[in-house]
């Protein structure tokens, strides 16, 4: 089989920093090619430089045979190549349908058609399984919307290489099936396909070869039935380094205080009559299908929802609003790292500081110093990729941030710490860190709720899991229950 | 004379009825003779035209080899234009050198940076308008203290003194500017029929007489024209939008007074709006400047100009200004006399305030 | 229960639905017809509603129209022009002094015209090129234009004496209506149907929706900007001519303020300051909602101290009323 | 090869690194020593160099200064605030009425406070309660209270006799030092200490950068704000209090224009428009700039069309040399 394109020993350094060193990759016509690697390892760095977003400072990049130079976006458009960015490339602003066709809009006589376009983008939407409206503002849209946008729009330019950089981190089970399902409808239609993923599982379901990235460098490169789970992760993090995502037992005390009790909670959007309790120490996994609400549960109690009926209690108190929830010690780690997580534009340090401020203050000023150091702890305890505490935060990787909003949110040691799709984008080898450190701060009597759309992940933490159905709550699976990621998935479709 | 003919119009917040001893010289006919404004502390105006230069104390004024700075309120009329000019112009004949020039663009604060800033060139003469005689009156003081002479344009600064602290004031006698407005619009509608006035609504000196003064003459002189309408603006571009609201609001208004020339042109644009006619409406202002000649000249809805001398008054400041650096005694309040422009004298006026002969467009447009 | 704006600890964080009627989007004409309706009662009588004097509106408000018009694309595109007004003054000098030394009408409006879009130009260049802020940019552009318009007449004006350019971009009518109005109504359509239909409309929305992300689609957001301060410095430019017109007149100090006013009209219609969203027609009505609000006081006899509180207080409801912004 | 910008599709994206020396960062002290130098070298022996002179500069500058430190956390903030300089003027008149009514200087200058906290408190909860754009409430504030100035003396100044209050506040010295530069000193480093060390100044900071990610981090984005709108507003009387005791005399047009001095003032040291990043001390050089510049044109003999173009031409090129916004 012939390569359709090759990026050959290409560099790019950010101001004096080296992002990719002789970094390597080719891509085969009609093939699924996946591109792993650890976070900061450079896999968005070098499909940005094949999209021409990003100029490449050495290195070459032959397509159809030829040698070609892009300089800018639009080169890569009329090669053919589509790309659907980690960090959307979605403008609020606009409609769904403006958004699927900006920069290629259907007209009618020198004049954009939106109707036309709107038509057009619901086809694409429901090919895709969604039913979103294509009128709406993309700023109304739930980060998993968002996602299926940024996909619609990568779609809608019928691409003959399509660069997928983590389309499934924000979607449910059922959205990442329709994807798979048309990832392998596109191969069959000839199109290529590079597809950047931190979940194994769907890796070795629907890639044909995988290149694994490494501090900037293609590391190894193989067909998937030729390599191991282990080899990859070994690749990826170094020799003897295990990633285990495994339960592991531990015993609550019968009588430890409740920390969380959830009454009757009824809310202005979705969520009707919903009651459980979460006790200290405790990690309860909140399952559930895309929109059955759980995120609204997360923010009613963090008081961020009105609520119409029911309460919250904190130890015992009842809790309403973001004051009274922050001074009961509630943390919320939120879903949308980018809009709710970070202050991009600030420092590391500075993010970190930031809900902990009583805590890094004394007397009347900020201690920098020792935001610094509670940083630099975060970096080690976390292998966040950076120049150091005072980078810019919306300069590194998106996993990477991701880190560091938990990291943020961990320095609270907060009595009931909520966490929202916690392990987006991270890579391997932290989610297993993480995994690690959550139990810590349960085993610490924090009381915890995770949300998580990955199995595997919820599997691996919780003591009891929620099952979310369409706003109410349908089941509650004791640990015994859920032996299997199967379980789970029959209890989540209600 | 009982004032029954100014009505119950509302007047600008700084208005202040004419005094009896106003009243009392509006009532005469021809004011060419009379010093209508006194200076504000009782001064008695001294006339431009009795200033001179002997040939002996020009030298010695160049010899003295002076320097001035000139620190204006605003630019941009045919007022400041022309002081200016006769200021520079009389400066250089006397060889005194221009070291800065300033424009507060109305804004005193300013004013008062610009002062400071002239005061450290130590400057031997300073002339100036004082936007406000309240708030820029401590840099005179210490422009004094440090040895300039200071002449002002209008009014001078609170708490100084001539000749102590300054060497005088020059002046447009301000009450008879605005008598002659009243002087100008009688002469078309014959002093009968109703009127409107816009005033410049801040609070300005010189401005606020001038529309005292025009009451004034409608009141000692004119019973029979009306004062129905009064409305200001803060704002010379704001003219026509004041104007336009004025017309629309009183259809049966047949003469405005317009202050400045700006406004006026802006009136004669919104008469314009309204399909009302010079005959109809016509306007005066207190600005001799191109445009209102031209439009004069034009046939058009500007009647009457009562106008400064500015040139004159330009001459008069350089020319107390330097008789004061070599010692001589200068008068404390030197006034110049207005000129009524109307369309009969145009060319004259032209030339006695520009010193130029009236431009040929303007001359053709008046069938000369 | 329609249209209740999501919130997050009393934020919005989402503009409110789309189903239902959204009133709140519409407040700036809801406002205006208030306003009319009110004048219309208590001054009607008084002069208010006659044709002379609603022409007089549209006529005094054309300057702030033409230049809001392009405002629009500047402010849709994420940025600010406060240049606009020393532009003005520069082309109506410009365009006077050309028609005075007798090369006409067209030689003077077209070098008015070059004059504006220098400066857009200019503006255009140092925000794009060398990605510093707009504000500053045309703020110090302002100040430099203004100089230059002092400069240039020595602050004296300059008389037009050219009746068919003064009956076209003033006095005039065209088929009875005023040109002033014919000249805003124009600009008010074509920038509706650029910005809502035309490919370089979406890609000055998309712009300043988000300028990373439209650069990621292809847009050269550079060159999108660019053509914004060209826009608007050819809208300052026509507003020169119209004032020239109006006053038969050229003066250096035209336009003072009028950015201000400009800007206020564009977020009274109600696009975003921060740039993504835009309306022309918004942008229009919020024009003659500050023409008609300057016209209506000053017919009821509110002295300037007065009408300054009412306007200043009609501005903060009209926009206290209004559609919440999303940001 | 330091500090190249790196750009996507044209546009910089990155902040300059923050190792090495980064001296676009610091273009506008560069600029300001330039200026100095500059003026020092052409027109050192015409008194530019002299105390008196480089204390007039000083004083002059101190209330741009001192409202430009409020404004830095306005902008900081994310938010505007265009009703500063007619609050100044309220301010200057409220102080003045009291002192001249015989309640003394204490009474004055608290009620002058007062004045600015309420103009400060009222924008603060439109902008935050009603969630409307700060640059409309305070544009129609601005309008409101000018009229309200100019109403409370019809026009009339208010002479202030007191001349401890004018000593105090305008033309005193403190050991030696104009007391107008003792408050603008004293501003800046206030300013400059809350901004930089204090959880408020990180509040603000944080609210401008991300509103939505400061709300959750459990900030109080809208206390913060109106808190930052209440500094504003006590500001605006501060400097209203020095105008004042400068003049000694109150007068309802203190402050006109005052506010884009302020935000260039701002933005030329370094803050950005966009919010989330503030510098006082960059604001406090930035003022500084602004008022050498006049200052040094004036004694270098130019005339006012070219002091304005020359100065518009510096705050471009100040700009154009200086740090690159990330945005
Ligand atoms: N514009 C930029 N300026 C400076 N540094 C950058 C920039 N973009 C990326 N980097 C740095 O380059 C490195 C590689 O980033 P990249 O986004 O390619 O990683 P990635 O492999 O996609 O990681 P992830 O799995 O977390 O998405 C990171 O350390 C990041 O901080
Ligand atoms: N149509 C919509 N209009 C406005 N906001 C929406 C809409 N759909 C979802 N959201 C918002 O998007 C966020 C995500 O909520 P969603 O209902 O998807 O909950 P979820 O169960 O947490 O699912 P997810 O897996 O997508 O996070 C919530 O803040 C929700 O209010
Ligand atoms: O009259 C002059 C100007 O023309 C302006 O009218 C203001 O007052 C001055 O004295
Ligand atoms: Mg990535
Ligand atoms: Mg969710």
């Amino acid at each position: 089989m012939t390569n359709l394109l090759e990026l050959r020993d290409i560099e790019k350094s950010f101001a004096t920093i080296p992002v990719l060193r002789r970094a390597s990759f080719e891509l085969r016509s009609g093939e699924v090619h996946a591109l792993m690697g650890g976070n900061g390892a450079g896999k968005s760095t070098l499909m940005k430089i094949l999209t021409g977003v990003y100029t490449k400072d050495g290195g070459s990049l032959v397509f159809d045979g030829r040698e070609v130079e892009l300089s800018g976006p639009r080169d890569a458009e009329r090669l053919g190549i589509a790309m659907i960015f980690q960090e959307f490339s979605l403008i609020p602003t606009l409609t769904v349908a403006q958004n699927i066709f900006l920069h290629h809009e259907p007209r009618a006589g020198g004049f954009l058609n939106d109707a036309e376009a709107e038509r057009r983008a619901a086809g694409i939407l429901s090919d895709l399984g969604e039913d979103i409206d294509p009128r709406a503002l993309v700023e109304t849209l739930s980060v998993g919307a968002c996602q299926m946008v940024e996909i619609a729009k990568a779609l809608s330019k019928n691409a003959r290489v399509l660069i997928m950089d983590e389309p499934t981190s924000s979607l449910s089970e059922a959205e990442a099936r329709t994807l798979f399902s048309l990832v392998r409808k596109l191969k069959s239609e000839g199109i290529s396909i590079v597809y950047i993923s931190h979940r194994m599982a769907e890796i070795f379901e629907i890639c044909d070869r995988i290149t694994v990235m490494r501090d900037g460098h293609d590391a190894l490169t193989r067909s998937t039935g030729e390599v191991t789970m282990q080899q990859l992760i070994e690749a990826m993090l170094g020799e003897g380094v295990e990633a285990s995502m495994q339960y592991q037992a531990r015993p609550i005390s019968a009588t430890a205080a409740t920390v969380l009790e959830v009454e009757n909670l009824t809310l202005e959007e979705k969520v009707v009559d919903a009651s459980f309790t979460i006790r200290a120490g405790e990690i309860v996994g909140l399952a559930g299908l895309t929109a059955s609400g759980r995120t609204e549960i997360a923010e009613a109690i963090f008081g961020l929802r009105r609520i119409r009926s029911g309460e919250v209690r904190v130890d015992g108190k009842p809790v309403r609003g973001t004051d009274q929830a922050i001074a009961a010690g509630v943390a919320l780690v939120p879903e949308n790292r980018r809009t709710q997580g970070l202050v991009l534009e600030h420092s590391m340090h500075d993010n970190m500081v930031l809900p902990n401020l009583a805590r890094f203050t004394r007397g009347l000023f900020v201690r920098d110093g020792a935001g610094r150091r509670a940083a630099n702890d975060a970096i080690a305890r976390l292998k966040i990729r950076t120049d150091g505490p005072d980078k810019v935060v919306g300069l590194l990787s998106g996993g990477n941030q991701q880190k560091i909003v938990l990291a943020k949110w961990l320095e609270r040691r907060p009595r009931l710490l909520i966490l929202d799709e916690p392990t987006i984008g991270v890579d391997i080898g932290a989610k297993s860190d993480l995994v690690e450190i959550i139990r810590e701060i349960a085993e610490a009597g924090t009381a915890v709720l995770v949300i998580s759309s990955e199995f595997e992940e919820l599997l691996a933490m919780s003591d009891r899991v929620l099952v979310l159905h369409d706003g109410r709550l349908i089941k509650e699976l004791e640990r015994e229950e859920i032996a299997t990621e199967e379980v789970l998935h029959h209890a989540i479709q209600g | 004379q009982d004032g029954s003919n100014i009505g119950d119009v509302d007047h600008p917040l700084w208005y202040q009825p004419p005094s009896a001893e106003t009243l009392e010289l509006a009532k005469i006919d021809d004011l060419s003779d009379t010093v209508v404004s006194g200076g504000p502390r009782g001064e008695e105006g001294v006339l431009a035209s009795t200033l001179n230069i002997t040939e002996e104390q020009a030298q010695k004024i160049r010899d003295g080899k002076f320097t001035a700075a000139i620190s204006m309120g605003w630019l941009g009329d045919d007022w400041a234009t022309q002081q200016l000019i006769g200021l520079n112009e009389t400066f250089e004949k006397l060889g005194i050198e221009v070291v800065a020039e300033t424009n507060a663009n109305w804004d005193d604060a300013k004013q008062l940076a610009d002062l400071d800033a002239i005061a450290v060139l130590k400057p031997d003469l300073v002339v100036s308008i004082p936007l406000n005689t309240q708030t820029t009156a401590s840099a005179f003081q210490s422009l004094a203290e440090a040895g300039s002479e200071i002449v002002f344009i209008d009014q001078a600064a609170d708490g100084m003194d001539a000749p102590g602290d300054y060497a005088g004031v020059v002046s447009s006698d301000n009450l008879a500017l605005g008598m002659y407005l009243a002087d100008l619009l009688a002469e078309r509608n014959g002093g009968t029929g109703e009127v409107g006035a816009m005033y410049f609504a801040n609070d300005f000196y010189v401005t606020n007489l001038r529309y005292i003064g025009f009451v004034a003459r409608l009141m000692a002189k004119y019973p029979d024209m009306k004062l129905i309408a009064a409305a200001g603006h803060d704002d010379p571009n704001k003219g026509q939008q004041v104007a336009q609201a004025m017309i629309a609001r009183y259809p049966a208004m047949q003469g405005l007074y317009a202050s400045w020339s700006i406004p006026a042109m802006g009136a004669v644009a919104a008469a314009q709006s309204y399909g009302r006619t010079p005959q109809d409406l016509p306007i005066v202002n207190e600005n001799f400047d191109q445009i209102v000649a031209a439009d004069m000249a034009n046939d058009g809805f500007i009647a009457g100009i009562s106008s400064q001398r500015p040139y004159d008054q330009g001459v008069a400041e350089a020319t107390i200004g330097a008789l004061a650096l070599i010692g001589e005694d200068v008068p404390d309040y030197v006034v110049v006399p207005p000129l009524k422009v109307s369309r009969d004298n145009l060319p004259a006026s032209y030339e006695t305030i520009y010193r130029l002969p009236l431009p040929e467009q303007m001359a053709a447009n008046l069938g000369q | 229960m329609q249209s209740k704006a999501e919130t997050i600890g009393g934020l919005p964080v989402r503009a409110p639905r789309l189903t239902g009627f959204d009133w709140r989007g519409y407040i700036v004409y809801l406002f205006f017809t208030a306003v009319l309706l009110f004048f219309a009662v208590t001054i009607g009588d008084k002069g208010f509603l006659t044709v002379p004097n609603l022409f007089n509106i549209a006529r005094n408000t054309a300057m702030i129209a033409v230049i809001a018009v392009a405002m629009t694309f500047v402010i849709s595109a994420g940025e600010l022009d406060l240049s606009v007004g020393s532009t003005a003054a520069l082309s109506a000098l410009v365009a006077a002094l050309v028609i005075q030394a007798g090369f006409g009408m067209v030689a003077g409006v077209t070098a008015a015209l070059g004059a504006g879009l220098l400066v857009g130009l200019v503006n255009g260049l140092f925000v794009t090129g060398l990605a510093i802020p707009s504000f500053l940019v045309t703020l110090g552009m302002m100040q430099f234009v203004r100089g230059l318009d002092m400069r240039l007449t020595y602050t004296n004006p300059v008389p037009v004496a050219d009746n068919t350019f003064n009956g076209i971009f003033g006095k005039g009518y065209l088929f009875g209506i005023p040109s002033l109005l014919v000249w805003s109504v124009a600009a008010v359509a074509l920038g509706h149907v650029v910005l809502r239909y035309t490919p370089f409309g979406r890609q000055v929305l998309a712009t300043g929706g988000n300028r990373v992300a439209a650069a990621y689609s292809g847009i050269r957001v550079n060159r999108t900007k660019l053509y914004c301060f060209l826009l608007s410095g050819a809208a300052a430019a026509l507003a020169g001519l119209l004032f020239t017109g109006m006053m038969s007149t050229a003066r250096y100090n035209y336009g003072t303020g009028i950015e201000l006013a400009a800007i206020a009209a564009v977020i009274l219609g109600g696009t975003s300051l921060f740039g993504g969203r835009g309306t022309i027609i918004g942008t229009f009505v919020g024009a003659l909602l500050i023409g008609t609000i300057n016209n209506g006081l000053i017919i009821m006899g509110l002295d300037v101290s007065e009408q300054n509180m009412v306007a200043g207080a009609i501005i903060i409801l009209a926009v206290a009323f209004g559609k919440k912004p999303a940001r």
